[in-house]
């Protein structure tokens, strides 16, 4: 039974391996991807060392015990001391360890203060680049602080920085998620939440929204690209340029709900050095975006 | 079969004429487990307050210290734990299988609920009034409601309670009735029990 | 399935009623919550003292009414009461303390924010 | 106090207006047209064959355990054809809609559901699958063998057992009404939080799905009371704790997580409810709100709720397993130990559901370390059964398979379950379609172990098997379906992919996206293979004349009992001499012993009560979701008055006099009764009654 089960996920493998590049979670780019990796690996082969001897037994014993193969019968044998203390026994090393291993990485990776990235912070402090990310419905807005530019579903850094991105939302609840870069962390309204990562190459990576947040939640793709500091330079004056302004009048217009098919970017120069904090007071206050009716239906589709 | 042994001559394989279990104790038991059922109910309430139970969650309103008043709670424990033990005086008697004085425990038993009520809905509705209603901020949300189940379970005890004053009277002490007036003691001493927490919890640590 | 027919007043759980231990009940939580009463409104403890007290004497009239309203013991017919009590009790400690442990810790680090302390609230690295 | 909502609202029909019906949208004018036929065939059939006075005798006022138990199952049943549906509908709009240029069908952009469509879709399939397929399904069973394991005549509480099933089924119904007359959730099972907020749901979505749960669960809280009951007080003379089968030990287990858990889904539903009904402020995200509460408060419920429904079903893999190995099931004692181990770890564990929450190291170290300890007695448990195959004499009928395939995904699961609980793997799969693929394995590991105890019980109850051979063509099929749908789920997982897509936007993930629905289709398939199998059945019922124990390999009481099993259960209480009594009487010979004398047994009555309570929480439920206040007050004051009714009713019961339990018996073991005959039965309940 078992074989045939294998024999069916062949194809599925041969398929798989046709397009490894896509899985992305096997190819980390940073140091925070790649310790979440490692993780996995660690824990998968642990786990198999006790998973695929027990697969195996079952196999053998339900073999070996049918009832047409006249084997050995022992129709009273259902216990055994030394046999149920390992039962016992085994799991709970195999746990301690990987108990131990899990808290260990925790403190590694964790989003507001990483371990792994504690000693770059602490030697080179101007390699941290703050960004605020806001989730509206159904965007993502970057706000660059210290360079005084803003915009829409792009994410633009330089290679060797470290990103420390403050994150909150005006309506409903979201998670924030780039694979390869940044793990995933809740982004709620009222309330800051924290994500680091390091970016240590250059390339293109999409990052996304991964809880449900309503009708728009499929579309709220942000291209995250590293880039050279010359590079980045180039960019931020190219985002500094733009006649468009975020003011807080102006992020409630962009904060409206809105799908914004395809992901198109845009720039903002000069945002509201406080817009961060306006943001979060107001959804303390009571501050609501709410959905129109016509994104609440179930017939016709209206996203365009 | 860990405890294998052959039958022999004294082997019974049937039972005839088991009583099985006794009604009495059954209901009593599952209205036990029930009142467990509710106690989880008022702990996930008491872990909603906690949680809401800060000056942030005041949003600008008022915050405990500024709307419970431990004094007048002390009357109103006074007035829940009397009307406690009136009824709990109500199965003695019934156990002396004395109606009359059943129903007058009873009797007495609602009144002083009613008191301890009349306090409570005052002081809701006296906060209500000055616009500091349950929708006034996620701490009044809290507040208002831990209040209110509360409430509706004396309310419901109360109903129960009329029930029983008119069923005693016709059906006598019968099993039913017993049952009934002993899973209403528990339900009823319970109120006290969850009245205590909400005491200590809201009216004094709050204070 | 036939159930008891003897009488119903003969039930253990209506013999244990006994007017002198409700009477004790009502006075034992009355006490206790007097005594609670006077120590909050003197106001001389901090918060922490205050929540410990009030607490224990909570905790005492709590005892007391399970064993002099409710008659718990361990009888025939209060055994599984009071098994399933002990049961669920720690459910009520597990999810008051786990959630007042993990809110206390979320308010920290999502909800104090740095907005009192001016425009410079980037937060650093090492915060 | 009434919260402003938006649309018009009548005093007479609340926000309830034809435009409420989606009646223009073809996917729904489809489903209503089936589903309208079904129903008519349904009626027209039970009219035709003048079956209305014996569904109403038989069935709707019944306070039979078994029948309850069979109608539990049948409810789930519908409801997991329903739920397979929305499944289907999800794989297909996610394999239509992948890639920028995705092609739009029937009015939506891409693939063939609009968002808001496609949100309610995968919403109604979670909440359905785990709250109205699953829970009732192992309810039934529940209901079906625990009263006949222990040796006892009924549940503790009959009428409340029919109390119970009708509250589940009256919140079916209304998420059922749900398809036709208005929209459901669109918030996912978990219910979203500020999502379902008034602001972001404005609709009667959120309210149809918080009813629907707070109606069941007030039916699951009172059948988890009646279940601990039974098991502590029924058992018969002899059995002491530890000769209880395991199954009965993980009913016991997982009714005292019902019991616990249930409360604080309702405190968080009702504190939702608050919000959106009274404007109070629990869970807004302004005005003192504190969304992660709700959350908190879910997941409270959510995680313990998981092994609700795993517990019972490592029950039957326990008898299953021991019955097709010819042996005692290994470590009976270490094996309760795990059952209550995992019981109680499941309280401590709930936060793995949000580590992304923010919540800081210490924290997450915590609850990551809580969950792993799950997998000790988890994995205790598969040790054992591992060691009840050595030295069996396997056979391989249908359950076997069952098992065995449960058991290859419970494996699958504990070891994707042990990744999401160390939080630096949860950051990268969680809210991906890797966790889907995870839950799926264990849920997938219940259903296996739910067709295993069909087929295991069904001809206990019915007096015939189920086909063997369509049964394991749909067992291979089904196997097949699941091995496919979820490999290919959890290589998207590892790509990235989140979940709630209505459209995938990564072309990357084609090859696997068709992969799944490669998988729907086998499962479609399956599905089609299990109606040929039931149709086989039936046809072919009376070929077999089944004895009281049709698998001759089974070891517990409930065998002991005539096929199929009288109304009354045991004609004399047994007396249990050891753990697997069956086993015993066996080996020494004895398990066709009959009692010597008959006496009278007390029966309870049936009751019209439940189903029309049932149909008036269902009516306070549908006014309360569209905000008709004179006509929830009135059901509501329905509700009170029939409890108060039912507590003056001084019916109490009747009795069966020997001379017709004997005549019953003696008809049993000849085959003169089989289960489509119970309209004697009944005759013996209406003699009885005269006396």
């Amino acid at each position: 039974m078992r074989l045939k089960s294998y024999l069916t996920l062949l194809p599925v493998l041969a398929l798989g391996a046709c397009s490894s590049g896509d899985y992305r979670l096997f190819h980390p780019i940073n140091a925070i991807a790649t310790q979440e990796w490692h993780a996995t690996i660690v824990d998968t082969v642990v786990m198999l060392l006790i998973i695929l001897p027990v697969l195996l037994a079952i196999a053998i014993f339900g073999w070996r015990y049918r009832a047409n193969a006249n084997a050995a019968y022992d129709p009273d044998w259902s216990h055994n001391t030394v046999l149920e203390l390992l039962v016992w026994g085994v799991p709970f090393v195999i746990v301690a360890g990987l108990g131990l291993y899990s808290v260990k990485t925790i403190y590694a990776i964790e989003p507001y203060k990483p371990g792994l990235l504690q000693k770059q912070a602490s030697t080179d402090p101007q390699s941290v680049l703050n960004v605020d990310v806001i989730n509206t419905d159904w965007q993502w807005v970057f706000i660059y602080p210290d360079q005084h530019i803003a915009t829409i579903d792009e994410l633009e850094v330089p290679k060797g920085s470290i990103v420390k991105m403050r994150l909150t939302s005006t309506s409903v609840s979201n998670d924030i998620y780039i694979p390869q870069l940044a793990p995933m962390i809740a982004v709620m309204p009222g309330m800051r939440t924290l994500d680091t990562f390091d970016a240590p190459a250059l390339g293109e990576y999409t990052g996304f929204a991964a809880d449900f947040s309503g009708a728009g939640f499929s579309w709220m793709q942000f291209a995250t690209h590293i880039v050279s500091q010359d590079d980045f330079n180039t960019w931020v004056h190219k985002a500094a340029s733009s006649p468009n302004q975020l003011s807080y009048a102006a992020f409630q217009k962009v904060a409206q709900p809105h799908v914004n098919v395809g992901a198109k970017v845009s720039y903002f120069s000069n945002p509201d050095p406080q817009l961060f904090n306006k943001v979060v007071a107001a959804a303390q206050a009571g501050v609501v975006y709410p959905v129109s009716s016509a994104l609440t239906k179930s017939i016709g589709s209206n996203e365009k | 079969m860990a405890h294998d042994t052959a039958p022999t001559a004294n082997t019974r394989l049937f039972r005839p004429g088991y009583e099985g279990h006794n009604q009495i104790s059954a209901r009593t038991l599952g209205f036990w487990l029930y009142m467990l059922s509710d106690a989880l109910l008022f702990t996930a309430l008491f872990a909603a307050y906690a949680v809401l139970d800060t000056p942030m969650n005041a949003a600008g309103g008022p915050i405990a210290s500024q709307i419970v008043n431990p004094v007048e709670g002390f009357w109103q424990t006074i007035a829940i734990l009397g009307s406690v033990t009136s009824y709990s005086l109500a199965t003695v008697a019934m156990k002396n299988g004395n109606r009359g004085g059943t129903a007058l425990g009873i009797v007495a038993a609602i009144a002083l609920a009613v008191v301890f009520l009349a306090f409570g809905v005052n002081d809701l509705t006296t906060l209500a009034a000055h616009g500091d209603g349950m929708d006034r901020s996620g701490y009044l949300s809290a507040y208002f409601v831990l209040i209110l189940t509360h409430a509706i379970h004396m309310g419901i005890g109360i109903l129960w309670m009329l029930v029983m004053l008119v069923q005693i009277p016709r059906y006598g002490f019968n099993e039913m009735v017993v049952a009934r007036m002993l899973n209403l003691r528990m339900f009823w001493q319970f109120q006290a029990t969850v009245w205590v927490c909400v005491y200590v919890y809201v009216y004094m640590i709050g204070a | 399935m036939a159930g008891s027919h003897s009488d119903p007043l003969a039930h253990p759980e209506v013999r244990q009623g006994s007017a002198v231990r409700y009477i004790a009940g009502f006075i034992s939580t009355v006490v206790l919550m007097g005594a609670a009463l006077v120590v909050t409104m003197r106001h001389g403890l901090d918060y922490q003292s205050l929540v410990e007290v009030v607490g224990g004497l909570a905790a005492l009239a709590l005892l007391s009414q399970a064993a002099l309203f409710y008659g718990l013991d361990i009888s025939r017919a209060q055994i599984w009461k009071g098994v399933s009590l002990i049961l669920t009790v720690p459910l009520f400690i597990i999810t008051v303390g786990l959630t007042v442990w993990m809110f206390q810790s979320l308010d920290q680090r999502t909800m104090v924010m740095p907005a009192s302390n001016a425009a410079a609230s980037q937060p650093t690295l090492l915060q | 106090m009434q919260l402003q909502v938006p649309g018009p609202w009548s005093l007479l029909l609340g926000r309830l207006t034809l435009d409420q019906i989606p009646y223009t949208n073809p996917i729904l004018q489809v489903t209503f047209a089936v589903a309208a036929l079904i129903g008519l065939v349904i009626v027209g059939a039970v009219l035709y064959y003048k079956k209305v006075g014996y569904l109403w005798r038989e069935w709707l006022t019944t306070v039979d355990h078994k029948k309850i138990g069979v109608m539990y199952i049948i409810v789930g049943l519908v409801m997991l054809f329903r739920g397979f549906a929305d499944g289907l509908l999800i794989r297909t709009q996610q394999v239509l809609a992948n890639g920028p240029h995705a092609a739009g069908y029937i009015g939506a952009t891409h693939g063939f559901l609009p968002p808001f469509h496609f949100d309610q879709v995968y919403s109604a399939h979670g909440t359905i699958m785990i709250l109205f397929a699953a829970t009732p399904i192992l309810t039934g069973f529940q209901n079906i063998v625990v009263p006949l394991q222990i040796g006892a005549r009924d549940m503790a509480f009959p009428y409340m057992n029919a109390v119970s099933l009708w509250l589940t089924t009256a919140a079916a119904v209304l998420v059922m009404i749900s398809l036709f007359v208005g929209d459901f959730s669109q918030a996912g099972w978990v219910g979203l939080i500020p999502l379902t907020e008034l602001p972001y749901s404005p609709g009667v979505g959120v309210d149809y799905w918080m009813w629907a749960i707070q109606i069941s669960s007030v039916g699951t809280t009172l059948n988890a009371i009646n279940m601990i009951v039974t098991i502590v007080d029924m058992r018969a003379p002899g059995m002491t704790w530890f000769r209880m089968p395991v199954f009965s030990w993980t009913t016991l287990s997982t009714n005292i997580i019902g019991l616990t858990a249930f409360p604080v889904l309702g405190v968080a539903l009702a504190l939702l409810g608050a919000d959106r009904y009274l404007g109070t402020h629990f869970f807004t995200a302004g005005m003192g709100g504190n969304l992660m509460l709700y959350t908190n408060l879910f997941w409270i419920w959510g995680h313990p709720e998981v092994y609700f429904l795993i517990l019972p079903t490592f029950g039957v893999l326990s008898e299953v397993i021991p019955a097709f190995s010819q042996k005692p099931l290994f470590g009976y004692v270490t094996m309760v130990a795990a059952t209550f181990a995992i019981a109680g770890i499941s309280w401590l564990v709930w936060l793995h559901h949000f580590f992304t929450m923010g919540a800081g190291p210490d924290i997450n170290g915590f609850f990551s370390v809580a969950t792993m300890l799950v997998g000790i007695p988890t994995g205790v448990k598969v040790f054992n059964w591992m060691f009840t195959l050595y030295r069996g004499r396997i056979t391989y009928t249908v359950p076997m398979l069952w098992a065995m395939f449960g058991l290859f995904l419970l494996l699958v699961g504990g070891l994707t379950g042990m990744m999401l609980a160390i939080p630096a793997i949860n950051y990268t799969v969680h809210d991906s379609v890797f966790v889907i693929a995870h839950f799926h394995c264990m849920v997938l590991m219940v259903v296996c172990a739910g067709f295993a105890g069909v087929t295991y019980w069904f001809p206990k109850l019915f007096g015939f098997k189920l086909n063997e051979c369509w049964g394991k063509a749909f067992f291979w099929t089904f196997a097949v379906g699941t091995v496919t749908v979820f490999t290919a789920m959890f290589a998207l997982g590892f790509e990235g992919e989140t979940r709630r897509l209505d459209w995938t936007f990564n072309t990357a993930w084609k090859p696997m996206l068709v992969v799944e629905e490669v998988g729907m289709i086998i499962y479609v398939l399956s599905l089609a293979l299990f109606a040929v199998m039931l149709v086989v059945s039936i046809r072919d019922r009376n070929k077999q004349k089944l004895a009281a124990d049709p698998w001759e390999t089974s070891r517990t009481l409930e065998w002991l009992t005539p096929t199929p099993i009288p109304f009354y259960n045991y004609a004399v209480t047994p007396q249990v001499n050891t753990r697997d009594e069956l086993a015993w009487r066996r080996k020494y010979g004895m398990e066709h012993t009959k009692p010597d004398a008959y006496e009278d047994i007390h029966m309870p009555s049936n009751s019209g009560l439940p189903v029309i309570l049932g149909a008036l929480a269902g009516i306070w439920g549908f006014a309360m979701i569209w905000r008709i206040w004179w006509l929830a007050a009135i059901s509501l004051l329905g509700v009170v008055l029939i409890v108060i009714i039912r507590s003056f009713d001084k019916n109490a019961g009747y009795h069966l006099q020997p001379a017709e339990i004997e005549a019953m018996e003696r008809d049993l073991s000849i085959g003169a009764i089989t289960a489509e005959q119970p309209d004697r039965s009944h005759h013996i309940i209406t003699h009885a009654e005269a006396h």
